[in-house]
């Protein structure tokens, strides 16, 4: 072995040993890390969707208390002689809204997509993992609200055995399809996945936050459909003109409105569907100011119109700016939500008048005035006032209306909320009518005028809602 | 002078009272109360239980007038109030020996 | 110095000077982020444990509010004339909750253990830390939960100062101790601990999730011993047969129920004591389909026995099923949820019969029933329906019924439930009736006939409830 | 080229092969690993933040609910007669208080400080982004409690229209000008800025967590200044004594009371404004042991004096120990709490009673007696009872009393709570003074007599809360 | 005809009423009143100050009835509504002119 | 005996009261009624829609009492009863036939 070839070697035992120290030194300190750093970042992964859990089930909490604020309101707006029925009604609203739609709504709504259409897996919850037990509860307790909705506007005559079975259809079939169209997340789905044909013609996609349209204009309009079958209460019309006929109980009628503004904070700011979404707050300072807004624009109207502030008029108009923002509540800075508040305010009042006095239906609780009417307006304001995806405020916002609105010159995303809000009306006033004039047939959609008189705590349940307490008919 | 009771059904009050005021009678007093006649009670549920409650909500309409107007005011009360059913409710007249308008201190013809 | 000697200074420097400099590069880069990694680590646990923190005092809340359910269903189904005496009691109720449970109750659940059967230290939480006030909370806010149920069967006719004894007896001893036989933790606690002879004997530990044994039986049997010594209202039976006595206020009756329910997601779902504990969703979904199914079950049995359907009784089956969904709730599939709803339906309705038409005891609201009847058939269904831990969904569950369910082919689980369910009766019943029996003679259990008849409203507190209102007794 | 050299070229080379290979190899491990690590940091940031964000928006959330609490004991404690104007009137109050407080309130309070005085910008929330309006909304559910503490006091015989005005100058300016003072967290701010003369002189800053002073107290002497220009309600002083009003529904005054405490629950252990502060819970367990022991006392005392337990005043002790403790949860150890709570009882029993007898001002709610001198009390509290910073249990709290109490032997804090105290008392009862003067000559403060009598219902509104039943006058 | 009029305490409308049906005596009319009489009214108390309240809750029967039977009827009326404490209330006794049916417009004793 | 019928206002009630016992009249009835005399109904708004409310809520006063003290009663209640507005109430009175007191069945005089 020559010289060379001996201190060539040297140098290469050297190297070799400098790199196999090199690589074992590496492996002792940055794998040894880089391990650690991968697991943090699961950690902080696991840890986000533990405060996504935590945040969908407290918000969903606050929506499932909506229920309580719903039957107050229905209960304060109406006479003593319907309580417990009313109470009954919306209890099982919830109940059946539970079974049906761990049954079959989820599914429709949530499950394997056809056509952009209808959901079409998932019955019974098949197949669920935390991820969907989290998401089923925080959507069942939305997915009920439709049927409480149109429990309200037929209030005080509607055939108890003929609302529960509407109440499983609206869960398990109504609300869940047109859900679909808007939530599902689906390519094909009609209103707002990519690849639907009206998407693809007007070139952005719906938009409905928490359900204005979804939830809201959905129950409007079919308790609308429902009003019109089912007819006025007895005594409500007299020669065509409307008669008022006093709720029971404004306390339980405010106390409800409360809950349900309660309620309502899990409800549009849960509808981030993500608790590490920083625009919630955004979202929440939007739904009070457009609620404020419309409910002393309500209080003003009336108070000028008959010189007093009517007290159930007002509660109304704060929910109908409830229900107005809850589409647009992620879209739209502050003073825009006090122009969409103030609008929904005259929307409403004009709506619960344009019903009694032009189209004389009779709806006890202003529900398809503050679901329907508002809830369109809602979709609408989306298109008027959106600061659309990626500007000013919104910049970084991860969930909001693609386009701008027409107040910013853009017109696609007005076009887009016309057919959405059209089709919500077209499509829950409908199915609504036609699944009505069924159970009217098959089981009767209305009681006795024997039972309406009676009252349908007697009739219905044989029962009394307050017995010792002396009731002034 | 005369006062006119009516035990009528809670449901036929206003009714009543349109009829009346149709007839010239416009002043009255209005009670609720609860009885019991022919009409058997209504059968309620508490909790599963069937229960009986005998006395039935009515309401009672007492009217002070001179006496010549008695019967006219009777037939209008039966005609308005009557469903043919048992649970109509009665009519009684009594006595009366004086009236007074506590406004003015008026006395018997003139208070009515 | 010859050229070698040289070449090989030169080629060791070398060596020398990267191995140097890949330390001094290590030190630069990993050392520097294994630091941080750590510290990573570290906030990443604390993150975790502030969203425990955050998650127990907001479940914590609704747990809270719970009370105001329990009043409202108490004075629902009661009558007028004892509506401020029941609005005390329970107030009284969280008062003295708070306050024995911090002097002594918590001690006796959560201090070092004793033989497996009692705690005895951390009176007046003495060297509290963040932890530990954090858990005192929630659990406080359960503890008083057992007396209120009492409270309820024994309502219309206890002296006002017998309850607060019992009640602060109640805190203080009888859910404590029970508690600590289940939920202590300790190695030797009697239904719970690997150390317990008789868990050793059965071969598996004792599993109530959320307290269908701890809380909702120790209520149930306690009162049931109340009633007992108590008897019945004056007027409840008339020659042995029970007569309704109706309460005054349904709508009361169901926002109760409502509160409840809203606060049985902060009693079940956080169980878990965990924030990011992802069953806590499977949790919750099995609640509310066992709910769910039990009030539909309870509401078909009254419409078919009395041709309407008794609101207050299907209230009652919401709760039941709650009750029995409480200690199986994160063990259990959904469709095993829905036969556990079911059977809790059957189980309260029978209840309620069977405590007026056989035992013959007057529990003016089925707690009895709802609590201890369906808390019993709770306990049982673990034994039945549990997945057992690891397998299936809850594979990776970190709190479950150990074993599997009869249904399963397991027997040891549903045994050692079986125990615990008796023991649970035992324990309650007997310290109760001692307890009560106690009172009695010292204070005196029942107020006078006179009192009972005019009201304890008038009587115990000189006060009526609605004043303005007309009562028609 | 000579061996040597070609050898030492050979070293050369091998060594920057190696140096590359390590730096490459460092490039690939540590360098990557680095930028996760960080990477991983701001994570666990968002993260905080966010838990942050869904702390105080569900605290917030429990706030907003206590205005459905203070309805319903407003309610409760009054007539039939008056019940649809005390619900406008707190309705209103939280439409305004939005409203309000976004175009004004908030930018006084927090916007940037003039002279340690007053906040002069971010009007309209102008500039506004997440972490802004995150906390503009729990703010603002604060923020319009002060002037429901006045309607309270003032029920049942202001004018509606007048209220309104008040309301809007309460939220807009009386609350934010001292909020600003306590809470800004300017340099300069009057009571807690470092470089404030007033705690300069003293040596340490005035500290009040939640509000006994900023809500409270402002609230509570407001309402003094309100019900002594106002005069009490017609009947309730004959020859000089005060004669009792019965409010009409006991059951509201304790769902309101308990719906109150809920509430509390954010409004304190919110107060920590951070969802990752471990010292939330030490916060609400001392919240709630005051609370129940003052509640407690009240009972005993009355019971004391008139043979019998009063509901009402026992209500009202549980919100003046929640009222006393505000300021001080974060400051003192649970024995303290219990302490503070019991003194609390005593301060709002006596003070109902020295508002009647002696100032003979008609406070139907006791308002001022639990929300002012009960506020007082806690403001004080803090200067008896506070650990002060870094000592004991508080060692590594991020906020607390700076300095220890009285019972600690130290002085400074006692002092400077002294003057917040007053100067609460000075501000509140002067400006609302002028305030109402004002309003009283342009506007009219009070109803008619004719009006009274009536009711407000009728007078204000044309309606009735309760047109069924009959009611007893 | 005669109306008897008995003011009795709440508590034993339900005693009175099976008495008086087990005397044959099934139609009658109940109001909720209050009153005073040689009872004192009962104190109350309200945020912890006593206050007196005069009126007390008493139940008012009315029962039109022929001459014959009112004696009959009063004693079953004094003996189930006695407790021999004050406060058991009164019975007065009037004068009736005329009954109708409303029902079927039948008149005085057929009406009864 | 004589039964005097007063219909007042509400509002009223406690000074009548108080009146009537100064005058040594201290036993009487009261029940809440509606009626409409000269005065018309209130209007009232419900959901921004007014109607009239034409019942309006009074209160009734009975005092049953002897003949003689008749007159003297009916002066205190007119004096203070009356507000010189409309709606101040009537006064009606009507034969009593007989009075027991169930406490102890004394009869008439004695049971006043
Ligand atoms: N003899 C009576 N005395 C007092 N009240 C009576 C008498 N007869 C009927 N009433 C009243 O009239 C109401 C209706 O009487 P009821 O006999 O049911 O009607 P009808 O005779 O039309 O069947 C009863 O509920 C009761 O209040
Ligand atoms: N002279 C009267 N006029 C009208 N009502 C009376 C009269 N005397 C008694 N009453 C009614 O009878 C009720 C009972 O009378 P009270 O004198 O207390 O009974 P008692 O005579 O058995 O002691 C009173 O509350 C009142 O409603
Ligand atoms: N003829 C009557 N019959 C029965 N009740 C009457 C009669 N006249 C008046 N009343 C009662 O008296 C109340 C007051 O009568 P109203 O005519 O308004 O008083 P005034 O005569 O002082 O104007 C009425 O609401 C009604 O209850």
């Amino acid at each position: 072995m020559t010289n060379k070839k001996k201190i060539n070697e040297q140098i290469k035992s050297a190297t070799l040993f400098l790199l196999v120290l090199s690589i074992v030194l590496m492996a002792f300190t940055a794998p040894a890390s880089a391990t650690t750093v991968d697991e943090n970042a699961e950690s902080i992964d696991n840890l986000a969707t533990a405060l996504t859990y935590v945040w969908l089930l407290l918000a969903g909490a606050l929506v499932f208390l909506m229920h309580a604020g719903f039957s107050l309101v229905e209960i304060g707006l109406t006479r003593t002689k319907n309580t417990a029925n009313i109470l009954m009604k919306n209890f099982m609203t919830i109940c059946l809204g539970v079974l049906v739609y761990w049954a079959l709504g989820w599914g429709i709504m949530y499950g394997a997509d056809a056509a952009g259409l209808i959901g079409i897996d998932q019955f019974f919850l098949k197949g669920a993992d935390n991820a969907m037990w989290n998401s089923w509860f925080f959507q069942m307790v939305f997915a009920a609200t439709g049927a409480t909705i149109v429990s309200g506007a037929m209030a005080e005559r509607t055939n108890f055995k003929a609302y529960l079975v509407y109440c499983a259809v609206m869960v398990g079939l109504i609300y869940p399809v047109y859900g679909h169209w808007v939530w599902s997340g689906a390519d094909l789905s009609l209103l707002a996945g990519g690849d639907s044909f009206i998407v693809k013609a007007i070139g952005q996609g719906f938009h409905d936050f928490a359900g204005s349209g979804v939830v809201h204009s959905i129950g409007g309009y079919s308790a609308l459909a429902g009003v019109i079958i089912l007819g006025a209460r007895i005594g409500k019309f007299k020669d065509g003109k409307p008669i008022a006929i006093p709720g029971h109980n404004l306390t339980f009628a405010f106390l409800g409105t409360l809950l349900l503004a309660l309620g309502w904070i899990g409800f549009n700011s849960g509808s981030t569907l993500d608790g590490t979404d920083p625009f919630m707050n955004l979202v929440i300072v939007n739904t009070f100011i457009a609620a404020a807004a419309s409910s002393v624009t309500v209080m003003l109207i009336t108070w000028s119109k008959t010189g007093k502030p009517d007290p159930s008029l007002t509660a109304n108009g704060f929910l109908a700016g409830l229900v107005a923002i809850t589409a647009s509540c992620g879209s739209v800075e502050n003073w825009a939500a006090f122009v969409i508040g103030i609008i929904a305010g005259i929307v409403v009042y004009v709506g619960v008048m344009f019903n009694e006095n032009v189209l004389k239906v009779d709806d006890p609780v202003g529900a398809i005035s503050v679901h329907g009417y508002a809830g369109s307006w809602g979709l609408l304001s989306v298109g008027v006032f959106a600061v659309g995806a990626g500007n000013g405020i919104l910049a970084d916002a991860a969930y909001t209306a693609g386009g701008a609105g027409l107040i910013y010159g853009e017109v696609s995303q007005f076009l887009i909320q016309v057919v959405g809000m059209l089709l919500s009306i077209v499509w829950a006033f409908g199915i609504s009518f036609i699944v009505f004039k069924i159970i009217d047939v098959v089981i009767g959609l209305r009681v006795s005028e024997e039972d309406e008189i009676m009252g349908l705590d007697m009739a219905e349940h044989g029962t009394r809602a307050y017995p010792e307490f002396i009731i002034n008919k | 002078m005369r006062k006119i009771e009516a035990i009528i059904r809670p449901t036929k009050l206003h009714e009543v009272i349109e009829a009346l005021e149709a007839a010239g009678c416009e002043s009255l007093t209005v009670t609720e109360v609860k009885g019991r006649g022919r009409q058997k009670g209504i059968v309620q549920q508490w909790r599963g239980r069937e229960y009986c409650v005998d006395l039935l909500p009515k309401t009672k309409i007492e009217i002070i007038l001179s006496e010549e107007r008695t019967e006219e005011v009777i037939d209008v009360i039966v005609k308005t109030a009557a469903t043919d059913n048992i649970g109509d409710g009665k009519i009684f007249v009594y006595p009366v020996e004086g009236v007074v308008r506590i406004r003015t201190g008026e006395r018997d013809g003139d208070a009515l």
